[in-house]
């Protein structure tokens, strides 16, 4: 693992729970690594398994996709069915070895700013353990 | 002519529901709040049952919504002084306390916290954390704008009056230390009355042993010792940082003083049970109740699902709590007369819900009367049970009985309907 | 070959001139081929070649395209278009080895009632000389 | 007579010679060309930015995995790059992009052309099945004799338009003696002798046109012919249609992978040629048999209809096909012929419009009265 | 039990027993040369050869004598039966009564289809066969004389020819009613478990009958119903037929085990599977001829990926070079994605595709691992929703991240 | 491209300026394609900001605007409001988050300075492809149409009914009042109130507003908020249908008892003298409480929750009424010995519990048992039960008077179907969010009130009827339009191939398959732009506007910088 290897993680946030938890985070002044990239998101049901896909694809060292916790869902139900298409992506990724752990599925709340932190803290560590995803490198991808 | 504005007295989520559905009729609102936040009770639960929905989330975008809609004006750190009038043109003072820091000027960066020399007792987390002198109540707080005490306040309490380190730190001229209250004159077509509920103080049922054994905690108390935004920041810790492996919970904590079922304790706690199962699987955890009172159709069902858990429920007959040799033990007759005890490192009281503090004196100060509980009465009898003896003044949530967050709303929409349904 | 038959003849006519045409035709009593089904359409610009080719696939024997003659178009060029197409089709079928003499264009002004009832009793004639259309029996086009 | 740099080296050499010349030197951005993935013979088109990835470019690679000019249609759809890029191309590829660029799918802006006279290309069968590797190694003999390759795509035996019309750049290959020992890039534009400046070689004069493309030609012109003789042997008209067409799955990958087909929904894809259950019921009623999915011909000739006249030849339908229909020998046949025709040759000039977007008033005169 | 085993006490006990006078093939044929004098059936589907070719195609057909070119299990699979279907169907319900003879994997895609809306089933009457599997089209097309005569023997030695297609040299699905789906279905306890069984009316069992007999196996009261307008008793025992396919099976399953860890160790890893997308040339032939994928217009088809020529440049640029076709890999993973859990295994992509990928083998594999996941069979009973159209509140819990941030160990 | 995208950086005072480099942000990002001006200033939600920006934009005759400050949800709409005063469509602005998640959460500057550009180039690359949405406005009839003519829909309708206002009030017997008109009595501790009631349905006669149409149901129901249309079925007038207009609908179809024959050990149905609760409000009511021989009862056995384990919840109100019943038989029946049987007493109204201490002081007897069992026995009735404990004791009584548990009543699910609304496991209606929206549902514009939500006693009822008025009051003002979301769903019509799947996974029914064209159609007043339709779509045919596929697929790629 190189020193200065900066991961690149993308995190789809749900507008209602998670990205308010970040926000909240953030008022809170805590600290998290840089290495995420918030893309806001009404409901985490609208991520599908293409723009993950894209993400990794295109060299994302880790995708975070972060919702309001079951039953939370400000449209009532949207987080069962991502987190059905979650694992689904995830099974085939890992049916395929194709390293699932640089997938993570997170339910955040809007009080939750101190779970945000930790989940990204956490996950970027894992990432920086991963190291680079090979994808970022391979010309044929 | 009938005044159409109305005055919400609450900003919890009866008032704040009630304020959305006037505001958005296109209804000019004046809602009236006695803290420097608004959301009321709700805002400090971590989850709700039957569901354990996020509080925060489900209420955050009405917060929200209240300080963005136009017809909606917030008066914080603001009482009713006076009501005058009759339905369609009541008069109204409002006194409303200086905040000391500007709405419009403070971004919420909080940057004057830090430099405070003053520590206090934080309130809105039942004193299980410090705040300073000029502080937002918890991490989130809407508006996000801190107010200042200014009885502790060093400068405005007159003990160090040069000091003025919070306004060195703001960047944005925000804090203004010689505001002063202000008196405002208001003209309203009808009022709603949504102030909410307290809890007894179990510090008068000695036999609970609440502010004597160590870790006795109230309800409100457990609700924000496991929020995520909370003093511990939902670690679940005693008083002495341990976890805790036995938990007593204890329902109708002055049921019998008061004279009624408050009718959500048995389901918060089964909650709170929920939630330390969760957290700590291997604990012990019993509850100790009465009469289970569980209605409302998914209710039953969870309590089933706790009871499959392996938590314990105890019908007691007569219970208290005493402390020896630094544990705690519940000691109770169960529903068979025969005596037991419990060990517990952990008891959570459910104290009866009460009238909130100042009903009484809003109830002069507008001249309506409350019941014998003391909460404020409606015209039950004639099938009106939002609106109150005086025409044009309705009461709604817990200020009119103890009620669940549905039951709340529903009758603070209810009263928004009746106001709307008279004032057109 | 039967002399009962009567070949099936799609018509394509454009609304200004060739189906003006053929209505004068009507008014004037002229007696018209009974082979002929008329699909009208605004311009002979607007005949896809591919309806001409779907029309012969699914059994027509014939199908003509009529429009205005060049430079009277009602909408100035559509019918110097129509011809190409017409070229390019008469063409391919010729190539594929289909019957091309199955299909055929004809300018008729909205004032050629008789020319009308000529051209179409002519084609109807020489359809009726090439017998049915064989695509009718094949299933597996 | 025109200018052509010369670079005393092999002609595979002295292309990524150039390349090299043009990426280090940063005239272009990038560079444009097949690319070998692994030790199978894998090929593919890649945008190569990094000098150190020239090491696995493979410009006049005899396979075509896909037709270039598609890919830079959809390259330059959005819009035109603002930056330089040189492209390696092939004729019949650099056709099918004009032919593109005519329908406003993609823009020649900012591209640097570089083509070959073209010796053909394998089928990609023959990467499957094993066989390339034996082919390939008669490829560059017979390119240097102006012979036909043996085993090289049907329509690249065929093809007369092996000297490409419309680039900067154009290598040498054909009828070559001295490909081991030299490469010959004609610069044709005024863009293509700006880029070389400062490259590698000298310059001479030379004409692209000799005896021996001449002789290559006439050879493929024979090999169309013998070609299209055969297949109106094998039949003519709807019964031998349908013999032909008679293993088509309806795929449709021939239109996918046509470079001319660009709709981004085809039509014959669309709802407009689904078919009512009550349709089929009545044809059913009508020929006691029908075969499902229909329209199996009506797609071939509809397809023939909106591209023939623009069809390159290049050959990619039939490689694509999975019931090997010989796709592309119909289509160039019809091609050819409709060309003919409307006098025209699909991506030679790209000010010429596309016939069937325009039209002359004095012509076939004789139809219609 | 998982839906693929054999649960013998649910499989139909009883059945026809039809003699075979000469082929297999033309006694199959003439009953449903019956069916259509005795009016079972308005109309038929059914591959037919197409005349002076070694084609076959789908026919719906009412004319009896084209009925002699039929051939209910040809040796390759040319259109996926459940696309002729849907062809047929898709835009409603069509009036008069079809038979359609598919092989199970055909029938399966048929059913998922029909759940996604693509295909009517009403007024049609699924008839299944055992299927010992399809040859490679390329094989078949080279040299169809022989092709032929070695599917003889595949018909003949169940699952031992691997002269088929890998797909279905593994295929533990060849016998459809050997399939219960698990799930119960939102019906009376009573019409339970009929309703478990697969959404066929008739099925042609082969196995166990030698090449001297087949079995005509009625699955529920519309297949008895059929038999009875053919004059057919439908109580002979069909133990025969029961054991050969549970003995096929239990083979079948072996294979299939080893097959796949093979293959994993084959494709594994990010290395590994882009080499093997690495000679895809994107001409989307796999899900041009997948019956599942169903769109209209395939997402990587369409526009929604076209950007700008910069961000091409820009990502060539962190990697020095950048493969064209772009995002291969991106669509054979997108694809599966959308389609894998109703993948039915049937191989037709894998047989389109020109540069010989084993598309195939990678998706069933996939299938295999997902469809476990969601414990969900596809196509077998077609009131059983589909996985990404439902939910459980109380599932999949090990994909989310714990929600306990920190353990209360880690507290103390 | 012509765009010209204006990029202003807010310092937030120190919050921003601080943390981040601005002056590194802005001479990375001025060079980025479409970028017209890149500037700073000290705090842009300010009113010198808000003028500021209003000013750059027409002075630069901006297409496009980024704003990168704090987060959205707390200046997003000031911003927008700024776009609007300036001329510029709010759609074709985006304000990116440099404050909460960058600023505020990264304490190395030079960090958060890279992390800010990235996020202000996925902004910039985002805006370009904005759409300028426009806000739509819809007609909006104020009529109300309310099923069930009980308690709820009578005090909806007084609600409602007004000079601009119609109320259909459509109920399926003969007459209106529904179950409380067979009670005798209606509030246990304020004495018999009939009159109320009687009061209320005379007072919904008399309103010229309501048109009551009895012996109705409702057929068919078409719409969306604003716009209903329903066909009622009238079983008088020969079945005659009859079509309406409507903007908003209220269930309050009630509730019916559950039948105690389903537990045959309460001996409903079989045992003499074995009453349910419903038939003796009618005896009371008829002022004759008698034994079928004739004579009135010595003693009664009341039993509580009949059918609560069977049906899984409490229904409430059972105690209360027992109580109730309990007290009027003393009165009536004086030295009469009443008998309570309960498992767990339900009081939580906060007078309940005084009134069943007065019970418990009037002689009452109150016992906590289970397992019972009622007998025949000489002509009486045994009561056979098991104390706490295990212990089993038995009493023998004249009369018994079971409480059962509140079901659903029989049209519920029906009503459902025409409605297109949810029931829960318990098969009444389910409220969209069980504690925010307790009489909402998911489709806009429906509301039900009362016990077709689940049991509840009649203050509460009243309630939700009044709270579902003030819903309707409050969003469907007479000659007001409606405006729904903007940021809806859409489908591209020939992409889509009607696999339907869009509509399984929409909760609000936004959704339908139009038949004819075979393909789904997004009702934009209903849809409120969650995009779970989107995200399962596999043609990507239906995309969400402002939240599209290629306006996230770019920020993605910034993401990857």
């Amino acid at each position: 693992m190189k020193q200065d290897f900066k991961p690149n993680i993308v995190g789809f946030l749900c507008n209602w729970c998670s990205y308010a938890g970040a926000d909240l985070a953030g008022s809170s002044k805590l600290e998290i690594k840089p290495y995420l990239s918030v893309i806001r998101v009404m409901c985490s049901s609208r991520v599908n398994s293409n723009l993950v896909l894209n993400a990794f694809l295109w060299g994302a060292d880790g995708v975070l996709i972060a919702g309001c916790h079951p039953g939370d869902c400000h449209y009532e139900k949207g987080n069962y069915y991502v987190r059905r298409r979650f694992a689904l992506l995830k099974k085939i990724l890992e049916t395929l070895d194709l390293e699932p752990d640089r997938l993570q599925l997170s339910w955040i709340s809007a009080s939750e700013g101190k779970r945000y932190a930790e989940v990204v803290n956490k996950f970027a560590e894992d990432i920086t353990r991963l190291g680079p995803s090979a994808f970022h490198t391979n010309p044929n991808i | 002519m009938k005044n159409p504005n109305v005055l919400v007295i609450g900003s919890g989520v009866a008032g704040m529901e009630a304020s959305l559905i006037l505001g958005e009729a296109g209804q000019k609102v004046y809602l009236i709040e006695k803290e420097s936040l608004i959301g009321g009770q709700t805002i400090k639960f971590e989850e709700v049952y039957p569901n354990m929905e996020c509080a925060t989330c489900m209420v955050a975008p009405k917060q929200q919504e209240i300080l963005q809609n136009e017809n909606i004006e917030l008066f914080l750190l603001s009482e009713v002084e006076q009501v005058k009038g009759s339905v369609g043109e009541f008069k109204v003072k409002i006194k409303k306390k200086a905040r000391y820091v500007s709405l419009v000027n403070c971004i919420g960066c909080g940057a004057c916290y830090e430099p405070c020399p003053v520590s206090l007792e934080n309130e809105f987390e039942e004193g299980l954390s410090k705040k300073k002198a000029i502080a937002v109540a918890c991490p989130g707080a809407l508006p996000n704008v801190p107010a200042i005490d200014p009885e502790n306040c060093l400068r405005l309490n007159g003990k160090k009056k040069e000091c003025q380190a919070c306004k060195e730190a703001c960047m944005f001229d925000a804090i203004n230390f010689s505001e002063k209250d202000e008196i405002l004159d208001l003209e309203v077509g009808a009022i709603l009355i949504a102030t909410g509920f307290g809890l007894l103080d179990a510090k008068n049922l000695p036999q609970y042993g609440y502010r004597k054994a160590k870790n006795v905690y109230t309800a409100m108390e457990f609700e924000r010792l496991y929020a995520a935004n909370g003093p511990t920041e939902g670690k679940l810790v005693l008083r002495d940082g341990e976890t805790p492996k036995s938990i007593a919970i204890i329902h109708c904590v002055g049921r019998s003083e008061q004279g009624y079922c408050s009718g959500v304790c048995c389901m918060y706690s089964t909650k709170f049970s929920h939630f330390l199962k969760h957290k700590i699987p291997e604990a012990k955890i019993c509850e100790f109740h009465t009469d289970l009172c569980i209605p409302g159709k998914s209710h039953q069902k969870f309590y089933q699902k706790i009871l499959n858990q392996g938590v314990d429920f105890i019908r007691f007959d007569d219970i208290k709590v005493e402390e020896k040799n630094g544990k705690m033990q519940v000691i109770y007759k169960n529903g068979n007369g025969e005596k037991d005890k419990f060990i517990a490192d952990m008891i959570i009281l459910s104290p009866a819900m009460i009238p909130g503090g100042d009903t009484e004196s809003l109830a002069k100060t507008i001249g309506i009367s409350l019941d014998k509980k003391g909460f404020f009465s409606t015209q039950s009898e004639k099938l009106s049970p939002v609106a109150t003896a005086v025409d044009g003044i309705f009461v709604a949530g817990c200020a009119e009985g103890p009620k669940d967050i549905p039951g709340s709303i529903a009758q603070a929409e209810a009263a928004a309907g009746k106001i709307l349904s008279i004032l057109r | 070959m039967n002399d009962e038959y009567t070949p099936k003849i799609i018509g394509f006519l454009c609304n200004w001139c060739a189906y003006t045409g053929a209505d004068l035709a009507g008014v004037s009593r002229i007696q018209i081929t009974p082979s002929l089904r008329i699909i009208r359409v605004m311009c002979s610009g607007r005949i896809d070649p591919l309806f001409v080719l779907k029309g012969l696939l699914k059994g027509a024997d014939g199908v003509m395209m009529m429009g205005c003659h060049p430079g009277d178009c009602h909408y100035q060029k559509g019918n110097y278009s129509a011809r190409r197409r017409y070229v390019l089709l008469q063409k391919l079928f010729e190539d594929l080895g289909f019957e091309s003499e199955r299909i055929g264009l004809w300018w008729v002004s909205a004032s050629e009632g008789p020319r009308y009832a000529q051209v179409s009793s002519e084609f109807s004639e020489e359809i009726k000389k090439l017998g049915p259309n064989p695509v009718r029996e094949e299933i597996f086009i | 007579m025109s200018n052509v740099l010369k670079i005393k080296k092999g002609v595979e050499q002295g292309v990524n010679e150039l390349l090299k010349f043009l990426l280090e030197s940063e005239k272009v951005k990038g560079i444009f060309t097949l690319r070998k993935m692994n030790e199978n013979g894998a090929v593919s088109y890649s945008l190569i930015t990094h000098p150190k990835e020239l090491k696995n470019a493979v410009p006049l690679f005899p396979l075509m995995p896909v037709n270039a000019g598609k890919i830079l249609s959809g390259f330059t759809l959005k819009k035109a790059i603002n930056e330089p890029i040189a492209a390696v191309l092939r004729s019949c590829e650099l056709r099918a992009f004009i032919e593109l660029i005519k329908r406003t799918q993609g823009s020649l802006e900012n591209f640097l052309l570089i083509s070959s006279t073209c010796g053909g290309v394998y089928p990609l069968k023959s990467l499957t099945d094993g066989t390339f590797k034996e082919q390939v190694s008669q490829y560059w003999e017979s390119a240097k004799n102006a012979e036909i390759a043996s085993d090289i795509r049907p329509t690249c035996a065929a093809c007369e338009y092996f000297i490409p019309q419309q680039a900067d750049m154009t290598i040498a290959i054909v009828g070559k003696n001295d490909l081991q020992q030299e490469c010959s890039i004609f610069l044709n534009t005024k863009k293509g002798e700006e880029f070389t400046i400062g490259a590698p070689g000298n310059i001479v004069s030379e004409e692209i046109d000799t005896k021996e493309t001449t002789k290559l030609r006439e050879k493929r012109q024979d090999q169309k012919k013998k070609l299209f003789d055969e297949f109106e042997k094998n039949g003519f008209g709807i019964k031998a249609l349908v013999k032909t067409f008679a293993a088509c799955l309806s795929c449709h990958g021939c239109s996918k992978a046509c470079p001319i087909c660009y709709c981004t929904l085809c039509d014959f894809d669309s709802k407009t040629h689904e078919y009512l259950p009550s349709s089929h019921e009545i044809e059913l009623e009508q020929k006691g048999g029908i075969r499902i999915p229909p329209g199996t011909i009506f797609f071939h000739i509809g397809r023939m209809i909106h591209m023939a006249v623009s069809c390159v030849n290049c050959g990619m339908c039939s490689d694509v096909c999975p019931v090997n229909i010989p796709v592309s020998t119909i289509f160039s046949k019809v091609g050819d012929s409709l060309q003919k025709l409307f006098d025209y040759l699909p991506g030679k000039d790209i000010e010429e419009p596309v016939p069937s977007g325009t039209y002359k008033e004095e012509e076939f005169t004789e139809i219609g009265e | 039990m998982t839906a693929t085993q054999i649960d013998s006490n649910k499989m139909p006990t009883k059945g026809a027993i039809i003699p075979a006078e000469e082929e297999i093939n033309k006694t199959i044929v003439d009953i449903f040369k019956k069916s259509l004098e005795k009016k079972c059936f308005d109309a038929i589907l059914i591959p037919v050869r197409v005349p002076e070719t070694e084609a076959y195609a789908w026919v719906l057909l009412k004319d009896q004598s084209l009925l002699d070119e039929a051939n209910p299990l040809p040796p390759i699979i040319s259109v996926q039966g459940a696309k002729a279907l849907r062809s047929l169907t898709k835009r409603g319900k069509m009036t008069q009564n079809i038979a359609a003879i598919l092989r199970p994997c055909e029938i399966r895609a048929a059913v998922e289809l029909s759940k996604l809306k693509q295909i009517h089933l009403d007024n049609i009457s699924l008839i299944s066969i055992d299927c010992p599997g399809a040859m490679p089209l390329s094989d078949y097309l080279a040299d169809p004389e022989k092709s032929k005569k070695i599917y003889k023997n595949v018909l003949e030695k169940w699952g031992e020819d691997d002269s088929v297609r890998p797909v279905c040299h593994i295929c533990n699905r060849f016998s459809l009613p050997s399939l219960l789906h698990r799930k119960s279905v939102k019906i009376s306890p009573v019409e339970q478990d009929e309703a478990k069984m697969p959404s066929i009316d008739l099925h042609i069992g082969l196995l166990g009958g030698n090449q001297e007999k087949i079995f005509l196996i009625p699955v529920n009261p519309k297949g008895r119903e059929i038999l009875e307008k053919l004059e057919l008793k439908s109580d002979d025992s069909l133990d025969l037929w029961q054991t050969k396919v549970s003995e096929v099976q239990e083979k079948k399953e072996k294979i299939r085990k080893e097959f796949n860890l093979e293959l994993k160790e084959k494709i594994e890893g990010q290395k590994k599977l882009t080499a093997v997308f690495d000679e895809c040339i994107n001409c989307h032939n796999c899900m041009r001829v997948c019956p599942i994928c169903y769109c209209q217009q395939c997402f990587f088809d369409s526009d929604s990926l076209t950007l700008s020529p910069e961000t091409y440049i820009s990502r060539a640029e962190k990697k020095g070079a950048l493969r064209f076709p772009l995002d291969t890999m991106l669509f054979h993973l997108g694809r599966m994605s959308h389609m894998v859990l109703s993948c039915v295994s049937c191989g037709v992509c894998e047989d389109a595709c020109p540069m010989s990928i084993p598309v195939a083998q990678i998706f069933s594999l996939v299938a295999d691992q997902t469809q476990k996941s969601f414990d969900y069979t596809p196509g077998i009973n077609k009131e059983e929703p589909l996985p990404l159209q439902d939910f459980l509140e109380d599932e999949f819990h090990e994909v989310e991240t714990p929600s306990e941030a920190m353990t209360p160990e880690e507290v103390n | 491209m012509n765009e010209k995208i204006g990029v202003y950086v807010c310092e937030c005072g120190p919050n921003i300026s601080e943390r981040i480099d601005i002056d590194r942000v802005l001479e990375e990002i001025s060079s980025a394609e479409g970028v017209k001006v890149a500037k700073k200033f000290g705090l842009l939600c300010s009113n010198d900001g808000k003028n500021y920006l209003a000013d750059e934009i027409k002075k630069e005759e901006l297409t496009h605007l980024v704003v990168a400050a704090c987060s959205p949800r707390e200046h997003e709409q000031t911003f927008m409001n700024v776009c609007l005063e300036a001329g510029l469509n709010p759609y074709l602005f985006q304000l990116v988050n440099i404050r909460e998640q960058c600023a505020w959460m990264i304490s190395d500057k030079e960090e958060a300075t890279r992390m800010a550009i990235k996020y202000i180039y996925a902004g910039i690359s985002r805006v370009t492809l904005h759409k300028p949405l426009l806000k739509k406005e819809l007609d909006s009839i104020p009529d109300v149409l309310i099923i069930g003519g009980g308690i709820s829909g009578i005090e909806a309708a007084l609600c409602l009914a007004g000079k601009d206002r119609k109320v259909y009030l459509v109920e399926k017997t003969e007459s209106l009042g529904g179950m409380v008109k067979k009670f005798f009595e209606l509030l246990p501790y304020q004495g018999s109130n009939l009159a109320v009631i009687e009061e209320k349905i005379e007072q919904v006669q008399n309103n010229e507003n309501v048109e009551i149409l009895t012996s109705s149901e409702v057929e068919d129901v078409r719409g969306f908020l604003g716009n209903f249309e329903a066909v009622i079925k009238s079983k008088s007038n020969g079945s005659e249908t009859k079509e309406i207009k409507i903007g908003a609908i209220i269930v309050a179809t009630g509730f019916k008892l559950f039948d105690p024959k389903n537990i045959p050990q309460y001996g409903y149905g079989k045992i003499e003298n074995v009453l349910d609760a419903l038939e003796f409000e009618q005896m009371s009511a008829s002022g004759k409480i008698l034994l079928k021989n004739g004579n009135p009862p010595k003693s009664v056995a009341l039993i509580h929750c009949v059918g609560r384990n069977e049906k899984g919840y409490c229904s409430k109100v059972c105690c209360l009424y027992s109580i109730k019943f309990a007290r009027h038989l003393q009165d009536k029946l004086p030295g009469i010995d009443v008998s309570e049987f309960y498992s767990d007493l339900c009081l939580p109204d906060k007078a309940d519990q005084d009134y069943f201490e007065e019970a418990k002081k009037k002689g009452i007897h109150f016992i906590r048992a289970d397992n019972l069992e009622l007998k025949e026995k000489d002509g009486k009735i045994n009561v056979e039960y098991k104390v706490a404990g295990g212990k089993k004791d038995s009493i023998a009584v004249d009369m018994a008077i079971l409480a059962p548990a509140m079901v659903p009543s029989e049209d519920t699910s029906k009503l459902a179907e025409i409605l297109n609304l949810p029931l829960d496991e318990t098969g009444f209606f389910k409220e969209v969010h069980e504690m925010l929206d307790p009489i909402s549902t998911p489709i806009e514009g429906v509301y039900v009130s009362g016990c077709a939500l689940g049991p509840k006693n009649i203050p509460e009822s009243i309630i939700q009827s009044q709270a579902a008025s003030g819903k309707i009051l409050s969003s469907l003002i007479p000659g007001k339009k409606i405006e729904p979301e903007v940021k809806v769903s859409e489908i591209r019509e020939e992409f889509c191939t009607g696999c339907q799947t869009c509509l399984s996974v929409c909760f609000y029914g936004a959704i339908s398959f139009d038949e004819y064209k075979g393909i789904s159609v997004v009702n934009e007043a209903i849809c409120r732009g969650c995009g779970s339709c989107v995200g399962i779509c596999p043609s990507g045919a239906i995309r969400s506007k402002h939240f599209t596929y290629p306006q996230l697929y770019l920020e993605v790629l910034q993401a990857l910088r």
